[in-house]
C-alpha cells in the first residue's frame, strides 16, 4: 500500500513539492490560527478595556482573565494526557500516535503551568504584597510542575520509541493519580494550621456579568491555543520519530555494508 | 512458584546482602545521624527544633530513602543480575513486592533510630497515648515509601544519570507522605502545643491510600517498566 | 491604569513565552519537513 | 509447565520437555531476517538462523558482530524490531515472559550477588524456577563448588571461580536453551573441562546450547556446527 502511494510522488515530486509550503501547518491549522489570534485580541480587549475593576481587587484583576484559564487547560492538558497514555497502555495496537499525544500535552501542560506560576506569583506581589504564600492552591501547583518536569525527564531517557511510550504512560498515569491525592494532602495540611488572614487566591470573586464573560472569552482563547499547539507539536514530534526511523534505515544499511566488503570474512 | 514465594525469596536475598554488606548500617545510618545533626546547626534554637523535630525525622528519611534505593538497585545492576532475573522470567509483580519489602524493612528501622535520635538531640517525647497513632504511621509511611521508592527506582535504575533522575521523580511524588506522616506525627508526641491525637488519624489514612494506590500501580506497572 | 507594569507585564509574560513556544515549534516542523520524506507527514 | 521430574540423579540434566508431547521435532531456535538495536545502533541488521534440538552451536566472529545480540534476543532480553523469530517453538514478540522462563543466558556479566556466596548464590537462582535442594547440590558438585568454596563469599572469587558459580546458576536452573557468551573467558585448563562436560552432556540429555565465542582452537571441538556472525548479520 505504500508502495502505491509514494510511486506517483517520487515519480513526480516538483509540483507537489512547490505547491506545499514546508511545514507542519495545513489549512485547517491556518484557519484554526487565525480564529486564535481574534480570540486573544477579544480577550485582550476585553480582559484590559472592557472589563470594570473589581471593587476589593481593583485593577490588578485583570490579571485573573490569563491567569485562571491557564491553570484550567493546564489541568486539562494533563488529563489528556493520561488519557492518551492509557489508550496507549490498554489498546491492542500500542499505537505511537497516542504517546506522541500524550507527550506534546504535557509538555504544553508544563508550559501552561509555568505561566501560571510566573503571573500568580506577579499578582500575589500586587494582592498580598509577596510574591509566594504557602497556600494549598500554590503548593498543588508547585508540585504538579515539577512531577510534570519528571515526567518530560523520563521521555528523555531514550531507548527505542515504544520503551519511551510504555516508561512514560506508567509515569504519566500515576501522575494524574498523584493530582488529587496532593491536592487532599495539600488542602487538610493548610486547613489545619489557618493563617491569619484568608488569602484569596483564585477566580472565587464575585462577579459582575462582564469580568464572568471576559474569563470566559480567556477559557476559549487559551484551549484555542493548547489545540493549536497540541497539533503543532505532535506533527513535529512524529517527524522526530520518523527521522529517528530513517536514521535506523541508514544505520541499517551501513552495517550490512560493513559485512559486504570484500575483506569481510564471507 | 507463586507470586509470595518469589517477593519473600527476593526481600530475604536483599536483606541477606545488606547483613553480608553492611552498608546500609555503616553508611546509610549514619549519613541519616549526620543529617540530623545539621538540621540543628542550621535551626539553632531549642525550641525550634523541639517543635519541628518530626518534620526533620521524616526529611531526614526522604533523603535516606533516596540513598537506599539507589543501594537496593546497585546490588542488581552491578553484576547483571537484573537481566538475570528478566531472563529467570521472575514475576515483575513479585520482584516489585520484594524489593519493596526489603527496603521497607531497612526504612523501619532507620525511622526508630532517627525518631530516638529526635529525641536525644531535640527533646522531642514520646507520650503514652499518642503511641498507638506513632506505631501506625511508622508503619503506613514506611509501606508508602518503600513502594514509590522501588516503583521509580526500577524506572531509573537501567540509566546513566539515575542518581539525579531518582531525587527529581521520587520527592515530587512523596510530598503527600512528608506532610502526612510529620502532621500525624506531631500529634502523637504532641510537639506542636494543643495538638491531640485524634487529629493525627485522617493523616493515617491518606498515608494508606497513598500506599494502596501506589503499591497497585507497581504490582502492574512494574514490568513495563523494568524492561526493554 | 494602576499598577499598569504589573498587569500589562503578566500579559506580555504568558503570551511571550507561548508564542516563543509556537515559533520554535514551528521552526522546528519546517526544518524536519524538508528531510522526512512526505509520505511519513499524514497531515499533507 | 510441567517438567519431567522423575529420578534425579546428581549426573542428570534436564530434558526438554516439548519432544515428548510433540513427536515432530521443530526447532529450537529459529530466526527470519531479525533486526535488534542497541540505544540507536543495529547491532543486529538481519539474523536468520535455525537451530535443531541437541546441537551445540558456535557463534563465531570478531568482537561488535553481533553474537552477544544474538544470544540476547534469543534469551527474549532484547525486543525483535524487525523480522520473525520462535524460541521453543513460542513467538519471540509476543511470549517473550514464557521464554525466558525457559532459557538460561549467561552474559558477559556473571548475574551474581557478590556479597553473597557461592552456595547462596546458586540457592536463589535455582529457586526462582523452583529447583529443589538435591538439584542444587547436584548444580554445584557438576562445577566442583564443594566443600569450603561453597561458602566463601563471591567477591573473594577470582574471575574463572565466579564463572564456575554462574554456570552452577545456570545448571540449577534446568534450562531447555543455553545461551553462553564467551563462556570460557576466564577460566582455567581444568574449569574449561568441566564446562565443555557440563555442555556435553547438557546436549546429551536433550538440552540446546548456543556459545559465542572467539577462541576458535578451544570451542571448534565441542560445537557441532560453527555459525558465522559479520556485521550484525547471522546465516546458518
Amino acid at each position: 500500500m505504500t508502495q502505491t502511494s509514494t510511486a506517483p510522488r517520487s515519480s513526480d515530486p516538483g509540483p507537489q513539492r512547490a505547491a506545499r509550503r514546508p511545514g507542519t501547518g495545513t489549512t485547517a491549522t491556518r484557519v484554526l490560527g487565525g480564529v486564535t489570534l481574534v480570540a486573544i485580541g477579544w480577550l485582550v480587549a476585553f480582559g484590559l478595556g472592557f472589563s470594570p475593576a473589581d471593587r476589593d481587587q481593583e485593577e490588578s484583576v485583570r490579571i485573573l482573565y490569563v491567569h485562571v484559564p491557564t491553570i484550567w487547560v493546564a489541568y486539562v492538558a494533563f488529563v489528556v494526557t493520561a488519557v492518551c497514555s492509557g489508550i496507549y497502555m490498554f489498546s491492542r495496537r500500542h499505537s505511537l500516535g497516542w504517546d506522541r499525544a500524550a507527550g506534546a500535552s504535557a509538555e504544553i501542560g508544563v508550559l501552561f503551568v509555568a505561566l501560571t506560576l510566573l503571573v500568580g506569583a506577579l499578582w500575589g506581589r500586587l494582592t498580598w504584597g509577596v510574591f509566594w504564600q504557602w497556600d494549598a492552591r500554590l503548593t498543588t501547583t508547585a508540585l504538579l510542575f515539577v512531577t510534570y518536569i519528571g515526567y518530560l525527564a523520563v521521555r528523555r531517557l531514550g531507548g527505542s520509541h515504544h520503551q519511551r511510550a510504555r516508561r512514560s504512560a506508567v509515569i504519566g498515569m500515576l501522575a494524574v493519580l498523584l493530582i488529587p491525592l496532593v491536592h487532599w494532602s495539600v488542602r487538610l495540611w493548610r486547613s489545619l494550621h489557618q493563617e491569619a488572614t484568608v488569602l484569596r487566591t483564585d477566580g472565587q470573586v464575585r462577579m459582575d456579568g462582564l469580568m464572568l464573560f471576559s474569563l470566559f472569552v480567556g477559557v476559549i482563547a487559551f484551549t484555542l491555543i493548547y489545540v493549536w499547539l497540541m497539533l503543532h507539536r505532535t506533527r513535529v514530534m512524529a517527524m522526530e520519530d520518523a527521522l529517528d526511523d530513517h536514521g535506523l534505515e541508514e544505520a541499517l544499511a551501513a552495517r550490512r555494508a560493513e559485512g559486504d566488503r570484500p575483506d569481510g570474512e564471507r | 512458584m507463586s507470586t509470595w514465594r518469589i517477593a519473600l525469596l527476593v526481600a530475604g536475598k536483599d536483606l541477606r546482602v545488606e547483613r553480608r554488606s553492611r552498608v546500609v548500617t555503616n553508611q546509610v545510618v549514619p549519613f541519616a545521624a549526620v543529617t540530623m545533626v545539621m538540621f540543628a546547626f542550621a535551626l539553632d534554637a531549642d525550641a525550634v527544633l523541639q517543635r519541628v523535630a518530626p518534620g526533620l525525622v521524616w526529611l531526614a528519611t526522604l533523603f535516606s530513602l533516596l540513598v537506599l534505593v539507589q543501594r537496593s538497585y546497585a546490588i542488581e545492576t552491578d553484576d547483571g543480575a537484573l537481566d538475570a532475573l528478566r531472563v529467570a522470567g521472575v514475576d515483575p509483580a513479585a520482584l516489585f513486592w520484594g524489593k519493596a519489602l526489603a527496603l521497607a524493612v531497612q526504612l523501619a528501622v532507620l525511622e526508630v533510630i532517627l525518631i530516638g535520635t529526635a529525641v536525644v538531640l531535640y527533646g522531642a517525647e514520646v507520650r503514652a497515648e499518642g503511641l498507638v497513632l506513632l506505631v501506625t504511621t511508622l508503619v503506613t509511611a514506611t509501606c508508602s515509601l518503600a513502594v514509590v521508592g522501588t516503583l521509580y527506582g526500577g524506572l531509573a535504575a537501567g540509566f546513566r544519570g539515575r542518581e539525579t533522575l531518582l531525587p527529581l521523580l521520587v520527592l515530587p511524588v512523596v510530598a503527600p507522605v512528608l506532610i502526612g506522616a510529620t502532621r500525624a506525627v506531631e500529634a502523637a508526641l504532641g510537639t506542636v502545643p494543643g495538638a491531640v491525637v485524634s487529629e493525627g488519624w485522617p493523616w493515617v489514612g491518606l498515608l494508606a491510600v497513598f500506599a494502596v494506590a501506589f503499591g497497585v500501580g507497581g504490582t502492574l506497572a512494574f514490568g513495563p517498566l523494568i524492561d526493554e | 491604569m494602576q499598577d499598569a507594569g504589573f498587569i500589562l507585564g503578566s500579559y506580555a509574560v504568558t503570551f511571550g513565552a507561548i508564542a516563543l513556544f509556537a515559533w520554535i515549534t514551528v521552526r522546528r516542523g519546517r526544518r524536519l519537513s524538508r528531510q522526512v520524506p512526505t509520505d511519513e507527514q499524514y497531515w499533507t | 509447565m510441567d517438567r519431567d521430574t522423575a529420578e534425579h540423579s546428581s549426573e542428570r540434566l534436564p530434558e526438554r520437555t516439548g519432544g515428548t508431547d510433540d513427536p515432530v521435532v521443530d526447532p529450537v531456535v529459529e530466526l527470519v531476517e531479525v533486526v535488534a538495536v542497541l540505544g540507536a545502533f543495529p547491532a543486529l541488521a538481519g539474523a536468520t538462523l535455525r537451530v535443531e534440538p541437541g546441537e551445540i552451536v558456535l557463534l563465531r566472529g570478531p568482537n561488535g558482530a553481533g553474537k552477544t545480540t544474538v544470544l540476547r534476543v534469543c534469551a527474549g532480553l532484547l525486543p525483535v524490531v524487525r523480522g520473525e523469530g520462535r524460541v521453543l517453538g513460542l513467538d519471540l514478540t509476543s511470549d517473550r515472559d514464557t521464554i525466558r522462563t525457559r532459557v538460561g543466558l549467561l552474559g558477559h556479566a556473571n548475574g551474581l550477588y557478590t556479597d553473597l556466596t557461592v552456595s547462596e548464590n546458586v540457592r536463589f537462582w535455582g529457586a526462582t524456577v523452583g529447583a529443589t535442594a538435591e538439584e542444587v547440590v547436584a548444580a554445584l558438585d557438576r562445577l566442583a563448588l564443594t566443600g569450603r568454596l561453597a561458602d566463601v563469599p563471591v567477591r573473594r572469587l577470582s574471575a574463572g571461580q565466579r564463572r564456575r558459580t554462574a554456570l552452577a546458576c545456570l545448571v540449577a536452573r534446568r534450562a531447555e536453551l543455553w545461551l553462553l557468551d564467551e563462556p570460557h573467558a576466564g577460566l582455567d585448563a581444568s574449569g574449561r573441562d568441566e564446562l565443555d562436560a557440563t555442555l556435553r552432556q547438557a546436549a546429551a540429555s536433550g538440552a540446546t546450547v548456543m556459545v559465542a565465542s572467539h577462541e576458535l582452537e578451544r570451542t571448534g571441538a565441542l560445537a557441532t556446527r560453527v555459525v558465522d556472525v559479520v556485521a550484525g548479520q547471522v546465516r546458518g
